[in-house]
């Protein structure tokens, strides 16, 4: 992911605003090192507020930039983000002892992020020295010859060391591909159903048929999913006082009756479709940017 | 035999070899002790300083190489073996499982912070990775590197690995903290 | 480019082509003469006098070889147990020649996800798999098992080979699977 950010705030209003400008950033721990290498600072509590303010600058710009932002990144920044937060919010305030089990609490925040970020560090830095490794080992060309025919004349009989059936295991492992186990999370991301949608297609049905039963009205649809879209969809209907429902026993039948107009537009809710997460790693496998 | 003629054993030996031998093969096949092919191959790797090959003990086994400086006169032979490289995050998680091993997922995620399926598939596809059995407690598969690893680094063994600790400072239980966070 | 430099870059090329190698095609990849190449290749000739190895020209080119005074520790360490039986990578790479012949090296290599050229060779030097001419579009050797092969399997033909699970992808498949995975 390539950003370029240019973002001005009246935080650092002293020297007219500042400028983010990163490359290929690998996740919160990633930005926050660049940030603190930039201004070549001590993670100290000196450099927090500033640091603190590019990130959250940074974060602002990622969301208005349009492309929006992953929910595994998206949490992982927010959790970095809060942190910090809390850490600026105690700079700013008065300094003094330590008093209460917040300040405590807070202290042993900035510890913990400091200590993954030192971890992050020190394998970032031992990265570089595995390519130096693999650049340096690439360069190095090993003597791989055939033997000489007098000397393999020489050789006694090869012992293949397995019969048929083994070998023929071997081969099937050798040519399954080596893909890494996968859990599958089909069963989270059901098709999306969109209850604006629904909502058209049960008006223009109520418009044609001015009166039909619950049954009827959902007796195409492909799942529970949409059954329950449609329903959502006359509730909210029935609060426009577009359609009438009669129920002549607990349990019974449903009818619905169209009393809206007969053509022109029907407002349409969108407050069941604005997307909910679900807050588990395995809900957004594979959609990593890597 | 005389040292220099375990030397020169040596060498007309590793000249024919199509792998790497060990030093206990050599010991058994010249009737010498382990220590004295050791030292042999001691003496003849500083024998060969100033050539254009080298002798080199990689992933437990010994053989010739070219040496780096004419890697360039070698490439235009050896037109195989051109290997694409691996990217920042691949380097990253690569060295999260070598000094972490045997390691699940989730943990390096953790230490990364920042979801690494993506990558570990790769790893696991160009042969550097694999499964090494499941977590006692959580049922989570877990990784390590492969002897090829090895090789790609151009490394005898993982006790060769640069020691971790010049980059981590060592802060008292920073290392159970850690656990006790990325678990 | 000195006269060490030119032998530096002889020897590198040397150690590590299988092929005999003319001096003509080593004084164009180094950009010297015919005669300065030559020149080399007398000193370095000398200077491995009192080695276990030598270099000689043999059909044209120039290769190393393992001195004469020591080929009884070279045909022990040929006839020693160690190289009778295959190597685990030997088997793997025998395998997927077997059920996916005729085959290139570098097809191999992508399914192993390992360099598999020494192997190959060691294949080809026990008359397991021979070569069976060229790939139509890329002009790449094709290699398939040998009748040795069946015999020391025990089969009488390759149609006795135990078949593999239906689900296995064909290479075609199984290269774009590999090509999504590497991206």
């Amino acid at each position: 992911m390539d950003l370029s950010v240019e973002e001005s705030t009246d935080v650092n209003a002293a020297t007219g605003g500042f400028s983010v400008h990163l490359d290929n950033f690998d996740g919160p721990f990633d930005l926050l090192l660049q940030l603190i290498s930039r201004h070549k600072m001590d993670i100290t509590e000196i450099s927090l507020s500033l640091v603190t303010d590019e990130f959250i600058a940074f974060i602002r710009s990622l969301e208005a930039s349009g492309e929006g932002w992953r929910l595994d990144q998206a949490t992982e920044f927010l959790v970095v983000a809060a942190t910090l937060l809390d850490l600026k919010a105690a700079r700013l305030l008065p300094s003094g002892e330590i008093e209460d089990e917040e300040d405590l609490a807070l202290l042993e925040a900035r510890d913990i992020l400091f200590a993954r970020l030192l971890q992050y560090r020190a394998f970032k830095e031992i990265a570089a020295t595995f390519n130096e490794r693999i650049t340096l080992a690439d360069k190095y060309f090993p003597r791989v010859v055939a033997l000489d025919p007098t000397l393999s004349a020489l050789l006694p009989e090869v012992l293949i060391g397995v019969g048929p059936q083994r070998f023929a295991a071997i081969a099937e492992r050798v040519l399954t591909p080596k893909v890494a186990p996968h859990v599958s999370v089909e069963h989270l991301h059901r098709p999306l159903v969109s209850v604006a949608e629904e909502s058209r297609l049960v008006v223009e049905a109520l418009r044609r048929s001015k009166s039909m039963s619950f049954r009827n009205l959902v007796s195409d649809a492909e799942n529970t999913m949409v059954i329950v879209a449609r329903f959502l969809a006359l509730l909210d209907l029935y609060r426009q006082g577009v359609l009438r429902f009669d129920q002549v026993m607990a349990l019974g039948e449903l009818q619905i009756s169209w009393t809206g107009s007969e053509t022109g537009e029907v407002e349409v809710t969108d407050e069941f479709d604005i997307p909910v997460f679900l807050e588990n790693d395995e809900a957004n496998e594979g959609s990593v940017n890597e | 035999m005389s040292n220099v003629e375990i030397e020169r054993s040596i060498e007309a030996i590793l000249m024919v070899v199509d792998e790497p031998v060990s030093e206990l093969t050599l010991a058994q096949v010249l009737e010498k002790t382990v220590e004295e092919v050791e030292m042999a191959l001691a003496r003849l790797e500083t024998s060969y300083e100033d050539r254009g090959f080298c002798l080199r003990k990689v992933n437990g086994g010994w053989r010739f190489y070219s040496s780096p400086e004419f890697s360039s006169a070698v490439e235009k032979f050896v037109l195989d073996g051109q290997q694409s490289r691996l990217t920042q995050a691949a380097l990253e998680t690569l060295s999260v499982i070598a000094y972490r091993q045997p390691v699940s997922r989730a943990r390096v995620s953790a230490i990364r912070g920042v979801n690494v399926e993506a990558v570990m598939k790769t790893l696991v596809t160009r042969g550097l990775v694999e499964e090494s059995g499941l977590e006692h407690e959580t049922g989570a598969i877990l990784y390590k590197t492969t002897s090829y690893f090895l090789e790609r680094l151009g490394l005898n063994s993982l006790e060769d690995l640069p020691a971790l600790a010049p980059y981590l400072p060592d802060l008292d239980g920073l290392d159970e903290i850690l656990d006790s966070l990325t678990d």
